[in-house]
């Protein structure tokens, strides 16, 4: 048994070497391949990840009016941290406002300045949990009108960066299938071409009594290491990909998205390298079948 | 070991081979004759499982070659050597590859392969040629290690297309020669061939074709 | 000669009619090819395009001191309006930008109605043409210090911004030659199967007295055809993504970019159709001359 | 027409060829002959410019072929017929194309073609079998198919490697003949053969060859 072990990993060895070009191209496509799988994994990966924290964190502003007095606004505020779906409810006063005003809008600094302290008004911000659009909308009808002037949580902003989310998701999948249609047809057929390339010689094994096995297990592991060496390329490009982003973006947003672009964790790695590994295989094994078929 | 009970042959309106019957003995050593189209390759062919009959019953050793699946087909092959007609060799692989090839498939070891090769290049007249590739050899070089490798696993029957069309009349003898030695170890062999002066120096049984028709067997 | 020219188109229609297969998957990679060289045209041309409106429509925001008199203003406004850079100037008086504040933040609506009319200084809207970060540096230094307060142009964004196109262009270089350089590959090496397939047959032919000219008509007009063909199959892609993204962002984003995302112009189809004509043409020649060379 | 100065071919080790020293005139008819592996092929491999002499000078209708550009190659082999003892036809064009292909690249009308195939197609004996594929003929249907596209476009050498071979021997006379018809309208004809048979029945100048040695001219 590990006689013939051998005897096939030794044919399948000499094939990938005699055919080297073919195979490197077999194993680049397939590299291609699992490569394009491993953005599309890393995408949905982080837009997901991204998705989570954002939703977890939907803010809400709620202005008082200004003549509620600061005792009812601080009952107010506690009323509201003891709804189960609320992780946060912090008081921003005037003052506080004001401030913030100002960093943000330095032209307007000396304008401000003048006006005193109750130009803006105070208001509560509050973090919803897993909060979604109409969720959003839901707590804030919960809240007393008359306590409040103007309740501010960016719905439409939410609407549009969904159907932006959506647009995004629709174009990749799309460009996703038609990519791995054609990566699957590519490798099908270079796996082809081996195998065609070498018709005169498996028709004489099959003359002098070689089984279909015989003429196939050589395949399955040419096609098994193709398909490893190319999901192995994969993740150095995955990695090298990830790596440029990572520091790129670093230089552009200095605080903004950079700790949360993730590297694919373990199991999705993993998915790669067996993804590579089903399609050499699967493909070897179906251009043999193919020809033996029609071989007497 | 053979039999054939009105076997025919038709492709599309060629009719190759028509109404042959015939039996073959265990052990006995016949000619396969006629002119150039007679149907000589067509019944080898149907013999080993190649191409099937479209009339009648074939027998090889007791089996159906028409029913045979197409799993069980390796097998009948590994009882049969064979010369074709035009050779087929792998061009890629040595003449000494070509020729172990035929026990590879039976899983033999390596060991008993590399001495039975050189056992039987030998025996042909092509010492030391094994690590040579089949296009760097002559005609009649070809012929021979077609010949090495339809012997080389001691088959019950061998069936020999022209093996003597690319050889002078010595080397042609000493071919004839390989195949009388094999017959009279007990296999059953089958020898198409044109050369009248070969089949009167060693006289055996003809089957003499004529239009896909046996006329004299 | 006409007899000549087309016994090679029979023979080249002929060799796509019984390489059929391997054909589809030369202009089947062409296309992909010039699918993505097409792509990448768009961006650019589209990328261009939002770069010049953005760069003509670069503005600046100059905040009059509060007590600068108005005749004052409306003198400097003229003065502005005479440099050869400035292609609009526009007054914004303090009650118009008071009125777009409060549309704008709606929450600060009651508090701005309480504050009177003097919340917001007045401003100079100044439009300069073809100006680039640091056009606009050394502009915005020959403003008065005297008549304004502040002035505003964002510059920290317009630097992130260049920062981010720069990142995106390095991105797309970087992928671009990558996906370039293995389509090429994959081009010449189907190319070259197709040869290879037909080794026995050209072999044959030389041995009988063509001429390599004789050998290589034919594949040159496939390789033409292959081409061609390819070109078209990635036009029709490029307009169905070019159709399927602008529906999505005229549902998205009401007004934004829309108007601006353009398909590519007649000389840049033009380009693609070249470019898939000497792919084809270019592979098939490189493929048949390296068969030539090894036959006598 | 053929002049040889000690011409001699190795391949690596293999001295195929030594000191070959031959004059063949226009018009002549001649055998060559000896022994498997001898350099019959070899020979006749570099007067088409397959493949170069190692040494001396080779001289094919005054053209030296081993300083013969690639590009000059194509208009010395439309003056040579060649049967390949291979065969060497073309399996996906029909047995008409494969025979035309010779007169096809000198640039004939389709319709001097189409003659030209049917009329040599006659001549050896397979009348009809035009639109068939080389496969699905025997053996020696595909020799007389290469000996027809040999002759089809009237050339002045023919160079003949084994082409009775797969023969039976009347159709080998009948293919002989052919040959003889050829020499006698003026063409230079060379036959590789081991049959000696024929080669008393058609009595012509030998040459005769051992391992690489011109033994008898
Ligand atoms: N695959 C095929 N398809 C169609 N016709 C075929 C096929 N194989 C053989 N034939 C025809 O069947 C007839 C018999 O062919 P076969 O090869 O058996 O002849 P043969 O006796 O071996 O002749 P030879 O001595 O020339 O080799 C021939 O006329 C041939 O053209
Ligand atoms: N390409 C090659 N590389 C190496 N050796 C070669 C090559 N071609 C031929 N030979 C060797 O040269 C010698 C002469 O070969 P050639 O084919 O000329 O013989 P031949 O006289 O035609 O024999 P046959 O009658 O068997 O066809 C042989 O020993 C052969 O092995
Ligand atoms: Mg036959
Ligand atoms: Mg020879």
């Amino acid at each position: 048994m590990t006689q013939r072990l051998q005897l096939v990993f030794r044919r399948a060895l000499r094939s990938l070497w005699e055919n080297a070009y073919l195979n490197a191209v077999s194993a680049g496509v397939i590299a291609a391949t699992t490569l394009l799988f491993g953005v599309y994994l890393s995408v949905q990966f982080n837009v997901n990840n991204m998705v989570d924290t954002w939703d977890k964190d939907v803010h809400l502003s709620a202005y008082f009016h200004p003549d509620v007095p600061e005792q009812r606004r601080f009952n107010v505020r506690d009323e509201i941290a003891a709804h189960p779906e609320v992780i946060k409810v912090r008081y921003v006063s005037s003052d506080a406002a004001n401030l913030w005003m100002q960093a943000r809008m330095p032209a307007m600094e000396t304008v401000l300045a003048e006006l005193g302290s109750d130009t803006l008004p105070a208001s509560l911000e509050i973090s919803l949990s897993a909060a979604r659009a109409n969720d959003i909308d839901a707590f804030a009808g919960t809240l007393s009108v008359t306590d409040f002037s103007d309740i501010d949580y960016g719905q439409e902003w939410i609407e549009k960066f969904q159907g932006f989310l959506s647009l995004l998701k629709l174009l990749g999948a799309v460009m996703g299938s038609l990519i791995l249609i054609a990566a699957l047809f590519l490798v099908m057929n270079t796996v082809h071409l081996v195998v065609y390339n070498r018709k005169n010689e498996l028709e004489i094994q099959k003359l002098v009594g070689a089984t279909d096995g015989y003429i196939t297990a050589p395949f399955l592991v040419e096609g098994l290491i193709q398909g490893l060496l190319g999901a192995m390329f994969a993740f150095i490009g995955l990695a090298a990909v990830h790596r440029l982003l990572v520091a790129r973006l670093k230089d552009t947003f200095e605080l903004a998205i950079t700790a949360e672009l993730q590297f694919l964790p373990g199991p999705y790695i993993a998915m790669l390298f067996v993804a590579g590994s089903l399609l050499g295989v699967g493909a070897a094994f179906l251009a043999v079948n193919r020809f033996l078929a029609k071989v007497t | 070991m053979i039999r054939a009970y009105h076997v025919a042959k038709r492709y599309g309106d060629v009719h190759a081979l028509r109404d042959v019957t015939v039996k073959l003995a265990k052990g006995e050593f016949c000619y396969v004759t006629g002119p150039s189209g007679a149907g000589k390759t067509t019944l080898l062919k149907m013999l080993y499982g190649s191409t099937q009959p479209t009339e009648g019953k074939l027998l090889v050793g007791g089996i159906d070659v028409a029913r045979l699946s197409r799993r069980r087909l390796p097998y009948l092959r590994r009882n049969i050597g064979i010369v074709f007609q035009d050779f087929k060799l792998i061009d890629s692989r040595t003449v000494g590859e070509n020729v172990g090839l035929a026990l590879e498939v039976l899983g033999s070891s390596r060991d008993l392969i590399n001495r039975r090769v050189s056992a039987v290049l030998n025996i042909v007249g092509l010492p030391g040629r094994g690590s040579d590739y089949p296009p760097t050899l002559s005609g009649g070089e070809q012929q021979r290690v077609a010949v090495a490798r339809a012997i080389v696993n001691d088959p019950s029957i061998l069936l020999a297309d022209e093996p003597t069309g690319n050889l002078d009349g010595a080397m042609a003898i000493e071919v004839m020669e390989i195949l009388r030695a094999i017959n009279l170890r007990g296999t059953t062999v089958m020898v198409a061939t044109h050369d009248t002066g070969l089949m009167n120096r060693f006289p055996y049984r003809k089957l003499r074709f004529e239009a896909g028709r046996l006329v004299e067997s």
